[in-house]
């Protein structure tokens, strides 16, 4: 069937500049390049373009420019040029719409509404240069109070994972992305002293040495889940569900599960991984505590165990069921959460932004009083170190990165995770297409950023007169929100600028 | 508690024990270099053996109820209990043998990766639901009676026998959905079942000789345990289903 | 003693070892100049091998105890005071005893000139540009003994 | 004249001695010797200079400093009388004595001359060194040279008989075998070779041998002809012979160094005289593919023999155990390979693989025995060989990636990665 879609990019190549060193044509794993020898030309099929840059960063004499294809259906404030192509899509497929990354729709991005407080004349600012500032977090649950008995602590303290920044990589597949790109955010979290998530698809044995600095998953498709992975971990996380897809499950297409993929997630190579939308044996909180305490036997009561949901309308009252239910971490992933594949129509539709979720579970653990019970995680979205100091103050004791620490890698976000072909090397298991991550240069891109990120919520936490992290922690005075509503500001607890 | 020790078995009345002290305990026999425990009263204690990772192989004889998630994420174990046992019975089980004199409940044997669980008689829901296999690596599952709906259900790989002793001559197996979303492994029913209660993705195909040898292998080991008669169990037509696609799903995306 | 380490777990395949070792080896050493103008046009000295999803960037070796050296017949190859394995192309005779010998095949031939030709360590810029440019650290300069690595 | 060491032998193999030692001593006291005058040059490169390739300086093999830089004092056109092993010293013609610690004899060949009839002293050259490149020259220069006859299808001959065909002379080969290169090349490529050279102009006569020298009445030393052993007569203004060359061995009469066919030499290139050592075409040398010692007058393995008994001679320990036959060959400009084996032993499990491609002039064969690489000749497909040869001198089994060897672009890669990762860190080739 021809297609009437038009190409999405569009490929400049300056001529003057192109020294037909193919370089280009070598890095596009969409095969977007081809040179002509009879006539000396590379030819670029703009079509298959995904404006990944890759080429264009490779090209030795800068010649390539790629850019949004600039053709104009007429204007039309409701058939979006978006929605026209998605329509043309599928009726030419007939199917869902797949894509890759996190939500890119407008919806409302609070963090960028609400801003920090900082000293001046009444109370001193803190210079991080030479004072001692803490980032160092503690996850975990804490008891209520204390008890000492002749100096020595009587309480039995719960097991609780310490992490130098309360900066966290998220759960990012074996499968999804590559070994090689697993290994380097393995190797940053234990360089720098923090953690990285299995996600669902198994540990390789590999990087089971990394257990130390590993939240490993229990999802709904049980993948690579024994009790040597769960023990190879320092926190155990059930994942219910993910900010991109709330509600549905996944599936990790066949042709992504290679020899080693399938070694890993312990399924024969070729087969679909699927992951069913809920986890059969947690149809209620008393069956998710079921899980959580088979967890905690099989580890011996020696992790944490984390229970992830997305942000969903009613998240407050989960998370106060999942915290009586025993988990000792609540993890958070909000509307914008990133994915390697999900269907589009979800991504962009369901869950709640990550800001109010996090705010209303908070609200509602202190009011319960348990929110000592659990650490908060947040994810979906974060962008930068003031998205994340503006979470602590919310409410957060970590959030979790992933489309960040792809991006430190090399990720141009071009939403095309779900075909296996990432010109970047990340979300691929193409063994050619992996080497193009280097571990030792992503390890220190990923390490590079941690170290950046911690030290500029130090320079913030200075400005704010806080010398450590835990005293921000849902200290919503620091917050005053600009451009928001009544009810936004209700809900995320803060007052107004200027208040 | 008041235990018994016998050389390298040790009895426990388990009657009111909380289910973390007696996992404690059974822990603790098994560190010890017990190799057989023996527990009696047990009343709705969860978790039983699942604390048994990295630990020689013991075995575990429960009298009485066990509760949820009976040798869950089981280590290579072996489980014997004489009465029912509840739900999640092997849930995502590595290693090992369940054997249940009794009934089992619902999602007996989800996401096993490994080992073997007969049940003397009847399941409940969603019974070897997404059951896997990997190399050398087959979870077994044989039950003596029949099963409720969604048997199977995302069945990855590994077996299921269901030989539906204690149905009347010609009464069909009770599960409807039998292998929805099935894409591994194998399903083998004795006795009747009819078209409608199979789920859209597997298919009915012939037995061979590989087949019948892994039926024969397996309902011995089940007469064996239960005291049945092989001949019996072995002298009737059995129907195998497999998934028709190892990726059910595999076109349903617009890229 | 420096030597380049080839690691081909991250070789991407990219070529630009080969591009920087043409320019390298330009009269101009610039790019556009090397590529476009210059006529003949250098040839590089490092070859990419490539068996997807193989690959690696593989030039001389400069190994403690080069064999082309002593196998050359007309003394066209040389070791210099930096044990870097060099090649006078005035007085090669184009005989190929050197591609004869060379157990890395890291010997190549210019066709216009009738000479051999192999990878000179960038002597002059101190970093081989194949090194320095290589953007996947799939050749890095590492230290070795003096018996090679 | 006392001296630490004393090297007979001013080319590959006496260059290579010096520059071993020099590595390790850079003291002790060193002398080469040579009856040639000149400066160290390459033999193998008088072909070269015959035909204007290259200038007389380009000849030399190294440097002009080279002595000086090194210290190494030199006795250059002095003819050796005699070795005294007893008194470890050799004694020169104009009767000097020089002594030795340690002893390198590197003299080399001399070009054997058959008995035929008519020949004498001047009426026909040799071409084994740069005296005899000038004689030609001076021959040619001289003029009325139109034809003339190389006696000799070896490597030798057909460089001379080439170069001679760049000045316009017609040339005819000899050679008694029933074709040319038999020593290194088998039936096909030898017989590419002959193509070659014939296309350009020269006559191959095979299966036979020049019979007699018809000498010019008036000028005994100029011959009118040459008579074939088939009676055929050929038209000769210039005779070269150049069957081979036989060791240099006249010095070491009457001494108990151990001589078969060349001198006897160990591992360490060490004659049976502690402290005596020998290298190049004077020596026979472990063939590790034949597993026999043999004279291998090759230049590069003088030159390593040298080396390897300049370490010896030094104090360091080392041993030739790689010694083959190899040669790398051009003919008008067609290269041609070959090394080891180079047609199959009947006895033994052995395979042989080949490709042919006459319109292209391809010509690739390799013998393997038990997948381990024994012999290959490669015609006009030669880049890498070198890696080939490796696989020889380190008994790499090939049958992982036996389906590349022949193609032309075999390499590295397919090598298995075990292997590859040893070559690139160094510890194997």
């Amino acid at each position: 069937m021809k297609s009437y879609l038009l190409p999405e990019f569009k490929i400049i190549r300056d001529d003057d500049r192109c020294i037909r060193c193919q370089v280009c044509v070598r890095q596009c794993g969409f095969g977007v390049h081809t040179y002509d020898e009879e006539n000396d030309i590379i030819i670029s099929d703009e079509s298959k373009c995904v404006g990944c840059q890759r080429c264009a960063v490779f090209c030795p004499t800068n010649a390539l420019t790629i850019m949004t294809n600039p053709y104009e259906y007429r204007p039309n404030a409701n058939w979006r040029k978006e929605f026209i192509n998605d329509v043309k899509k599928q009726a030419e497929g007939g199917g869902v719409i797949l894509t890759g990354c996190g939500n890119d729709k407008p919806y409302k991005i609070y963090w960028d509404h609400i801003v920090l407080n900082a000293s001046q004349v009444t109370n001193p600012s803190i210079d991080p240069l030479r004072e001692p500032m803490e980032l160092r977090t503690y996850l975990g649950s804490k008891t209520n109070q204390l008890e000492m008995v002749d100096g020595e602590l009587k309480t039995v303290l719960t097991s609780q994972v310490m992490i130098e920044t309360p900066i966290i990589f998220s759960a990012l597949s074996y499968g999804a992305i590559s070994f090689n790109a697993q290994t380097s955010l393995a190797r940053a979290a234990s360089e720098f002293g923090t953690l990285f998530n299995s996600g669902e698809g198994g540990l390789p044995k590999e990087l089971r040495k990394y257990g130390k600095n590993a939240i490993v998953q229990c999802a709904s498709g049980r993948f690579g889940v024994d009790p040597e992975y769960l023990n190879s971990s320092a926190v155990v996380e059930i994942k219910i569900g993910q900010g991109a897809k709330p509600g549905i499950g996944g599936h990790l297409p066949g042709e992504k599960v290679s020899i080693p993929v399938s070694r890993t997630r312990m399924i024969p190579e070729g087969t679909d991984a699927l992951s069913p939308a809920p986890q059969h044996d947690i149809y209620s909180i008393e069956d998710l505590s079921t899980l959580i305490y088979a967890l905690k036997e099989t580890t011996n009561y020696e992790k944490p165990i984390s229970v992830k949901i997305a942000a969903v309308h009613n998240s407050a009252a989960i998370a106060s069921g999942m915290v009586r239910a025993g988990a000792d971490i609540i993890a958070l992933d909000g509307i914008r959460g990133g994915t390697g594949a999900a269907p589009k129509i979800i991504r962009d539709n369901v869950g709640i932004p990550i800001e109010l979720a996090l705010a209303a579970v908070d609200e509602r653990l202190r009011k319960e009083r348990i929110r000592n019970k659990c650490s908060i995680i947040v994810a979906g979205g974060f962008r930068n170190a003031g998205d994340i100091i503006k979470a602590i103050a919310l409410g957060a004791d970590a959030v979790y990165i992933a489309t960040a620490a792809l991006v430190a890698m090399g990720c141009t976000l071009c939403q095309k995770c779900y075909t296996g072909i990432c010109n970047w090397g990340i979300c691929t298991t193409d063994p050619w297409l992996s080497k193009r991550i280097n571990p030792d240069i992503a390890t220190k891109r990923l390490t590079n950023l941690l170290r950046g990120w911690s030290l500029e919520i130090k320079e913030m936490l200075g400005g704010m007169g806080i010398n450590a992290i835990e005293s921000l922690r849902g200290n919503r005075h620091h917050l005053r929100g600009v451009g928001l509503n009544k009810w936004e500001l209700d809900v995320l607890g803060i007052k107004g600028a200027g208040e | 508690m008041n235990n018994l020790q016998n050389g390298t078995s040790i009895k426990i009345d388990a009657k009111e024990i909380f289910y973390k002290d007696l996992n404690n305990f059974i822990l603790d026999s098994a560190l010890k270099g017990i190799k057989k425990i023996i527990l009696n009263n047990v009343f709705g204690q969860r978790y039983i053996a699942s604390r048994l990772y990295n630990i020689p192989k013991i075995e575990i004889e429960v009298f009485g109820t066990p509760g949820n998630d009976l040798g869950a994420f089981n280590d290579g174990h072996q489980i014997t209990v004489y009465g029912n046992a509840q739900d999640g019975v092997g849930n995502t089980m590595n290693e090992g043998e369940i054997i249940i004199h009794g009934h089992a409940g619902d999602i007996l044997g989800m996401s096993a990766r490994g080992g073997k669980i007969f049940v003397r008689d009847y399941v409940g829901y969603r019974a070897a639901l997404h059951m896997k296999h990997y190399k050398d690596k087959k979870p077994i599952i044989v039950i003596g009676g029949t099963a409720q709906d969604f048997i199977g259900e995302y069945m990855a790989g590994g077996i299921v026998i269901l030989l539906g002793l204690g149905l009347k001559k010609g009464e069909s197996h009770k599960p409807n959905f039998v292998g929805t979303g099935m894409h591994g492994g194998t399903i083998y029913i004795r006795g009747v079942v009819n078209s409608f209660q199979l789920g859209k993705e597997v298919g009915i195909v012939e037995l061979t000789e590989e087949d019948h040898k892994i039926i024969e292998e397996n309902v011995k080991k089940y007469a064996n345990y239960f005291n049945k008669d092989v001949d019996e169990i072995l002298n009737n037509d059995f129907i195998k289903l497999i998934p028709i696609s190892k990726r059910p799903y595999g076109k349903l995306y617009v890229y | 003693m420096k030597r380049i380490q080839i690691n081909e777990d991250v070789c991407i395949g990219c070529r630009l070892c080969e591009v920087w070792c043409i320019v390298a080896h330009s009269k101009s050493k610039d790019i556009i100049k090397a590529f476009k103008q210059e006529k003949p046009r250098p040839i590089a000295m490092i070859r990419v091998q490539e068996d997807i999803p193989i690959s690696f960037g593989a030039q001389c070796r400069h190994c403690p105890e080069p064999i082309c050296v002593f196998s050359c017949i007309s003394g066209a190859l040389y070791i210099d005071e930096n044990g870097i394995v060099l090649h006078n192309s005035k007085k090669c005779v184009g005989c190929w005893t050197c591609i004869l010998v060379c157990p890395y095949g890291a010997i190549m031939r210019n066709e216009d000139e009738k000479t051999a030709l192999k990878c000179d360590f960038c002597m002059e810029q101190g970093t081989p540009s194949c090194v320095e440019h290589c953007p996947n650290e799939g050749l890095t300069l590492v230290e070795v003994s003096e018996n090679g690595f | 004249m006392d001296f630490d060491y004393l090297i007979i032998g001013n080319s590959s193999g006496g260059i290579g001695g010096a520059e071993a030692i020099r590595k390790y001593d850079k003291k002790g006291t060193l002398a080469i010797i040579s009856d040639e005058p000149v400066h160290t040059y390459s033999r193998a490169l008088i072909p070269y200079y015959l035909k204007g390739n290259i200038t007389y300086d380009k000849l030399y093999y190294r440097p002009s400093n080279f002595y000086n830089k090194n210290n190494i004092q030199t006795f250059l056109g002095k003819k050796i009388i005699k070795l005294d092993v007893k008194s470890r010293a050799i004694i020169l013609e104009d009767g000097e004595s020089l002594n030795f610690k340690e002893l390198l004899i590197a003299s080399g060949g001399v070009p054997f001359v058959p008995p035929i009839k008519g020949l004498n002293q001047n009426n026909y050259f040799t071409f084994t060194s740069v005296d005899d490149a000038n004689k030609i020259k001076d021959k040619i220069e001289s003029g009325h040279i139109q034809k003339a006859v190389v006696l000799g299808g070896g490597l030798i001959g057909l460089l001379a008989a080439e170069a001679l065909s760049s000045f316009n002379i017609e040339v005819s080969v000899v050679e008694l075998a029933e074709r040319v290169l038999i020593k290194v090349l088998d039936n096909i490529s030898s017989k590419i070779c002959e193509e070659i050279l014939e296309e350009n102009g020269i006559r191959v006569i095979t299966g036979h041998t020049i019979s007699e020298v018809i000498n010019n009445p008036d000028d005994p030393d100029k011959i009118d002809k040459i008579i074939l052993d088939n009676n055929e007569k050929l038209d000769c203004d210039l005779l070269i012979i150049a069957i081979g060359v036989r060791p240099r061995l006249d010095f070491l009469k009457d001494t108990e160094i151990n001589i078969n066919r060349g001198i006897v030499v160990d591992n360490h290139m060490q004659t049976n005289i502690p402290g005596i050592y020998a290298c190049g075409d004077c020596a026979e040398i472990y063939d590790f593919i034949l597993d026999i010692k043999k004279l291998t007058p090759l230049w590069p393995t003088a030159y390593i023999g040298g080396m390897i008994a300049g370490f010896n001679m030094a104090g360091h320990n080392k041993e030739f155990t790689m010694g083959m036959n190899m040669n790398s060959m051009k003919f008008f400009g067609i290269p041609v390979m070959s090394g080891g084996l180079i047609e199959k032993p009947d006895d033994g499990n052995y395979e042989v693989l080949t490709r042919y491609e006459p319109e292209n002039m391809i010509y690739k064969k390799i013998i393997l025995k038990d997948n381990i690489v024994k012999g290959i000749i490669s015609v006009n497909s030669i880049d890498r060989t070198g890696i080939i040869i490796g696989l020889m001198r380190n008994n790499i089994d090939v049958s992982s990636f036996k389906a590349h060897l022949m193609s032309d672009d075999f390499d590295l890669i397919y090598f298995p990665r075990e292997i590859r990762n040893e070559i690139f860190t160094g510890r194997l080739l």
